[in-house]
């Protein structure tokens, strides 16, 4: 393996674990309520923005995190609540555009309370590159694999083993026999959308140092994310993780090899590669629709 | 002669057989009855002759011709209509306009004379709207035709189907549990225009779970148990047949 | 029916239309402007408004222009060339303004030439590329260096610490694709050779591979990167990380201790051209600019309280240049002002010391760009 | 003759006549002819899209993609390098646009949906990267200038003159919609939209009705692509982007799904919304968020459908 390959390798592996946070968010909520938010870019936004605004406020990192991350959980609910849950029988269009009304809204409010310029998160243990076979990294790209491994795995476990990760599983499956067996398909709902908004909170946060943010960060990290969800096969939480990889690794490498060009390009050249030959991504079921 | 033939039709949904090697013929002019327990296949072979499903295995020929693993609108073409278990109704557009869907066949499809409006294209419409209006009134919903098929009960959107498939003049109609959910009244109704239909020439194909509708309508019966065939022929042999009484008293 | 709620719309539209026509004010003189104060290039908008906003309060505090006060009429494009065409038609058919500074990016300074070519107002670009007064055009001045005047001075340091190849990064927004452009034009004439030319999205977060490539490109002496926004702090945290040990040149896309801020340590070492602004108390006492750009900062930054940016610089001679030659020209009159403009020599502003003519609706040369190094966290001159 | 009226083809047809005629009163500069000009080019390829989206039920988050297809494809072929007449330009990159719908139309329309939507949203974006990127040939981010129009050697002068054959344009366009939905093609359309599989065993070709649709929509799309930048002398990469994409199915959607007028009333409200909002600055983006959320929320159907029913039942 040459070392270009592995600086690729490890460039798009750090992207792609954003992406597949994002995705993760994106497929939670679908899951729970069919719902594509459009604002999920803004927890990301959120996440990072706060946690700036609030070390600035002379609070201590870990602090700063926690309450972005909680103001982030607070306004994914908020959206469900206000935004998403009074319109759920309207068309897919109409709440895509709600959701794309609320990423307007967020992104205004950030934009009027935190500024317009950019800021950098201080990295978590410093910024001495570390050198493996002659690639290097930085100590911040090992922090955003590490949480994303540990997030994934929570998140498995929370879906397969709690009652509250099975209850949204069977909300999803099928939501009028879930509230049937005493399923509170509301509360559920919104417990989706805080989780979503923590998992991207979380990447906001811990891809900053690295990527720095502003208030406008969320729109093309959102859209990535929306790719690595749809690529992966809507719904499907390991999809979502393996999508997200996929794409951040194929930028990387396009770049490297290809052209750095057509870089933004490579996303959705492969999602619709891959829609043209498997219509519901790679992990998507594909039942045969009843009549 | 046989209308419709089928042979050997299987069809598996991830290892299981939801139809398994089916053959039966259905006669020009009859009103032929699929019955058996939930679960036995019986939509499944009306998607599966109709074109909706493709057949993992066997033959559907109609009128002669080979038709397994051709589109619904090819089928509708050939003469073949239908109508759905769950109401398959388009609630976006008006009652009338849902009948006059099922009159395509027989209309222009020139998009640039349709923008512009051409005399031909508004004179053949007039026409579909009248015959629409006079299906609806065949069916019994005559009250409905300004009406948004979203506004409508239904027993009046069952009707408002099988109007429809009546729109496009089949030789076959196919009809999925048409009574289903309908009152005493109601299915009272559905009976007579059944017959009604079947005595202006159509073959009709019905599935149905009121058994004395069926046994009262019906010239051939055919029941499905498993996705296999259980027995076949007129309401008298079916009613004596021992396992048909066995699978349906023992369940 | 649908009729009355068309014409129900129609009345909407109406009285929107005279709403959005604004009140015509009273004898005033009337600055126009658009500018990227949201949207990606919103770092160079922010400031360029703020600085706007200060001075014409400023002139009105003291007795306003020509004894009329200064009127501000601005519109947010977002960056967006085309909205930035329509604000503009509306600053000169609804506003009906004197004069225009503006067009915060070169797409958005270029779709709207064509505009006040035609409606004849004088318009004071804020914007890079050189393709805005090359070749000149009537009505159209602009302020900021160009971006082949960076390269110049760019190329003209590398020639002479004796470097021989060059390897390109630029970003594909505008002012990095016209960067390379003229990166690309000059470089010849300095003796240099380009040997790697990669490209970073405005968005891009991560921009190792592209290094990663110039990294394993043989014999090169130095990189230079022409973009703006976040992307130059990434580049060169990237740089910094992957242990590249060449010279590391950025352009004047990110003349702002924003840029230090963000890149942080890994900006140590980094060279740049950019207006004497920057340095500003750190000028020699000599130098002609260093009362005019001491004075700005400490005005800009006392009253935002944040740190002092070529951009909002390239606002205050936009705006200066303007209330000149109005003063000059003693009156509004659109050609008699357009003719002062062009007729400036020897202002001194914080871009450097502008001398306009009829070829040249710039008036800068080479030497209002300083060549500078960050050390410490801190712009300082190289000598 | 009321009943007549009361239709959307004689009644609604007349009022759009009417407010054509009766707007320009009001106009004092050609700034404000210049609004109802960028009113009127929105609103038509709002209609062509509402056709799609509305009435055939199949998402488009890219059609900004073929507008700007269109817009670029009349700026270089007018240029000097082709120098061709604007009218052939024009037809020309219409049909180009055309086959390339029809080519992406085999995969893209079997999906259904959010993935509709992605890949539609791919598109779009994949044509803006290209535009941007190839400035060898589009000028890039900057752009590029088009040559004015002449059409039988008459060229629209000045905004008066070009708000006139917008309007044709949008009264045109109303009309050829008002009659395909209206007719045995229509009906078709929206029965694929109402219920996929009854349409196709009513006989439907689902499949070519969607392609015909898409293919129809992309070309318009196209087309005024290519008149607006006749009309503005100027495109850049923007009008192909995402965010414009974004704005023209907001116009749908807000105005009404299935609803020719609620394609106009879309594009009246998002093209005069931001003109009437520049006053409060940093609070634009939150107020304009908040108005799309709150409108869509409390009336999903949009505005036209929403305030139609509301009337009715008000008559009834």
């Amino acid at each position: 393996m040459s070392v270009e390959f592995l600086q690729y390798l490890f460039s798009g592996v750090t992207i792609g674990a954003t992406y597949a946070l994002v995705g993760l968010g994106f497929a939670i909520i679908y899951n729970a309520s069919h719902v594509i938010n459009f604002a999920q870019g803004e927890f990301i936004m959120i996440g990072s923005m706060a946690t700036v605004s609030f070390l600035a406020m002379g609070m201590p990192m870990p602090v700063a995190i926690l309450l972005a991350v909680a103001l982030a959980v607070v306004t994914g609910m908020l959206l469900q609540k206000f935004a998403v849950a009074p319109a759920k029988n309207a068309d897919v269009v109409t709440i895509i555009i709600i959701t794309i009304g609320a990423s307007i809204l967020l992104r205004g409010l950030a934009q009027v309370f935190w500024g317009k310029s950019f800021h950098a998160l201080p990295a978590f243990s410093g910024n001495e590159p570390i050198n493996i076979a002659g690639a290097t990294i930085v100590p911040q790209n090992l922090w955003v694999l590490g949480v994303t491994l540990v997030i994934v795995a929570a998140v498995s476990w929370f879906f397969t083993k709690t009652i509250i990760g099975k209850a949204i599983l069977a909300t999803s499956h099928n939501a009028d026999a879930a509230k049937l067996v005493g399923i509170n398909t509301n509360m559920i709902l919104l417990f989706a959308f805080g989780l979503s908004a923590l998992l991207g909170a979380v990447a906001g946060i811990i891809v900053a140092p690295i990527t720095t943010t502003s208030y406008e960060v969320g729109i093309m990290l959102g859209l990535k994310g929306f790719v690595a969800a749809v690529l992966g096969g809507l719904g499907s939480g390991v999809g979502a993780i393996v999508g997200g990889l996929i794409l951040g690794i194929a930028e990387a490498m396009a770049a490297g090899y290809i052209s750095s060009d057509y870089k933004d390009a490579v996303p959705f050249v492969i999602i619709l590669f891959i829609l043209f030959f498997m219509p519901s991504g790679l992990f998507g079921s594909r039942g045969t629709e009843r009549v | 002669m046989s209308l419709l033939k089928v042979s050997g039709l299987t069809k598996t949904f991830g290892g299981v057989h939801a139809i398994e090697d089916l053959s039966f013929e259905i006669k020009k002019g009859t009103i032929h009855s699929v019955i058996g327990p939930n679960g036995a296949g019986k939509t499944t072979l009306f998607n599966l002759l109709t074109g909706v499903y493709t057949p993992t295995q066997g033959a559907v020929s109609f009128n002669g011709e080979s038709v397994s693993g051709k589109s619904p609108h090819y089928l509708a073409k050939r003469g073949m209509s239908r109508t759905f278990q769950n109401l398959q109704i388009c609630m976006n557009m008006s009652a009338v306009e849902n009948v006059m869907v099922g009159r395509h066949l027989h209309m222009s499809h020139n998009p640039i004379a349709a923008m512009l409006r051409l005399p031909s294209i508004t004179k053949q419409d007039k026409a579909c709207r009248e015959k629409a209006i006079e299906l609806m009134e065949f069916v019994g919903t005559g009250q409905y035709i300004k009406t948004n098929a979203d506004a409508m009960s239904y027993g009046a959107l069952k009707r408002l189907e099988i109007a429809r498939a009546l729109a496009a003049e089949p030789e076959i109609l196919l009809l999925d549990e048409p009574a289903a959910g309908l009152n005493g009244t109601e299915t009272a109704e559905v009976d007579e225009l059944i017959q009604k239909v079947a005595d202006s020439g159509v073959t009709v194909m019905l599935v149905e779970h009121d058994m004395k509708l069926v046994m009262n309508i019906s010239d051939y019966l055919l029941v499905l148990d498993y996705g296999k065939k259980l027995a076949e022929g007129t309401p008298e042999e079916i009613r004596n047949n021992p396992a048909v009484i066995a699978a349906y008293l023992g369940a | 029916m649908l009729k009355r709620v068309a014409i129900k719309g129609a009345m909407a539209l109406a009285v929107s239309a005279a709403l959005i026509s604004g009140v015509q004010a009273a004898d005033t003189i009337k600055i126009g402007s658009f500018l990227a104060v949201t949207g990606p290039a919103s770092f160079l908008g922010d400031p360029e408004l703020k600085t706007l906003q200060m001075y014409v309060d400023k002139i009105n505090a003291e007795g306003g222009l020509l004894g009329k006060q200064v009127e501000l009429v601005h519109y947010d494009t977002a960056g967006n060339a085309q909205k930035a065409r329509t604000f503009v038609k509306r600053l000169i058919e609804s506003d009906n303004v004197d004069l225009i500074v503006g067009g915060s990016t070169s797409g958005a300074t270029l779709a709207v030439i064509p505009l006040v070519e035609s409606a004849k107002v004088p318009f004071i670009s804020l914007a890079g590329a050189v393709a805005i007064v090359d070749p000149v055009k009537k009505w159209v001045f602009k302020t900021p260096h160009t971006d082949r005047m960076a390269a110049e001075k760019i190329f003209e340091d590398m020639k002479s610490r004796g470097f021989k190849k060059v390897a390109l990064i630029s970003g594909t927004g505008g002012f990095g694709r016209s960067g390379r452009a003229q990166a690309t034009q000059v470089i010849g004439k300095y003796g240099l050779e380009l040997v790697a030319d990669e490209t970073y999205g405005p968005k891009d977060t991560d921009m190792t591979a592209q290094l990663t490539k110039i990294k394993s490109t043989a014999g090169v002496d130095a990189i230079l990167n022409f973009g703006f926004g976040q992307g130059p702090a990434i580049v060169t945290k990237n740089y910094k990380q992957l242990g590249i040990d060449l010279p590391l040149y950025q352009s004047h896309g990110v003349a702002s201790k924003k840029f230090i801020e963000l890149a942080g340590n890994a900006s140590e070492g980094v060279r740049l051209p950019a207006a004497a602004l920057l340095l500003a108390e750190q000028l020699p006492d000599s130098s002609a600019q260093k009362p005019v750009v001491v004075k700005y900062k400490t005005e800009y930054e006392q009253k935002y309280n944040s740190e002092v940016s070529t951009f909002g610089g390239h606002a205050y001679d936009g705006l200066m240049l303007a209330v000149n030659a109005i003063k000059k020209a003693g009156s509004t009159d659109k050609e008699k002002v357009r003719a002062a403009i062009e007729s400036t020599k020897n202002y001194v502003g914080t871009g450097g010391v502008v001398n306009m003519s009829a070829e040249d609706h710039l008036g800068l040369d080479l030497s209002a760009f300083k060549i500078l190094e960050i050390r410490n966290g801190d712009w300082t001159l190289v000598k | 003759m009321f009943e007549k009226l009361n239709s959307p083809r004689t009644g609604g047809l007349l009022a759009l006549i009417l407010a054509v005629l009766i707007l320009p009163l009001f106009f004092q500069n050609t700034f404000h002819y210049d609004v109802a000009i960028h009113v009127a080019i929105s609103a038509t390829v709002a209609i062509s899209l509402n056709l799609l989206v509305g009435y055939a039920g199949q998402i488009s988050l890219g059609h900004a993609g073929f507008f700007g297809v269109g817009a670029y494809s009349s700026a270089i072929l007018t240029g000097w390098d082709f120098g061709w007449s604007p009218i052939t330009a024009m037809l020309v990159a219409s049909l180009a646009v055309g086959v390339l719908a029809l080519v992406v139309s085999g995969p893209i329309l079997r999906l259904k949906g959010h993935y509709l939507a992605m890949a539609t949203l791919g598109l779009g974006i994949i044509i803006a990267i290209v535009i941007t990127t190839e400035d060898w040939l589009t000028g890039g981010p900057d752009g590029l200038s088009v040559e004015p129009l002449t059409i039988f050697g008459l060229s629209p002068q000045g905004e008066a003159q070009w708000y006139w054959v917008f309007c044709v344009v949008l009264i045109a366009s109303v009309w050829l919609s008002l009659n395909l939905i209206d007719s045995p093609v229509g009906r078709a359309m929206r029965a694929v939209h109402g219920s996929e599989v009854a349409a196709q065993v009513a006989g439907v070709d689902t499949t070519y009705f969607k392609t015909l649709i898409f293919v129809m929509s992309a070309m318009f799309a196209s087309l005024m692509g290519s008149l607006s930048a006749h009309y503005s002398g100027f495109v850049t990469p923007d009008i192909a982007g995402f965010h414009h994409s974004i704005e023209l199915i907001t116009m749908v959607v807000l105005g009404g799904m299935a609803s020719v007028f609620g394609a106009i009333t879309g594009a009246v409200i998002l093209t005069l919304l931001p003109q009437m909002l520049t006053g409060l600055e940093d609070w634009e983006m939150v107020i304009f968020g908040l108005i799309l959320m709150l409108t869509m929320i409390f009336m999903p159907k949009g505005l036209v459908p929403t305030l139609l029913t509301k009337f009715r039942r008000g008559e009834a």
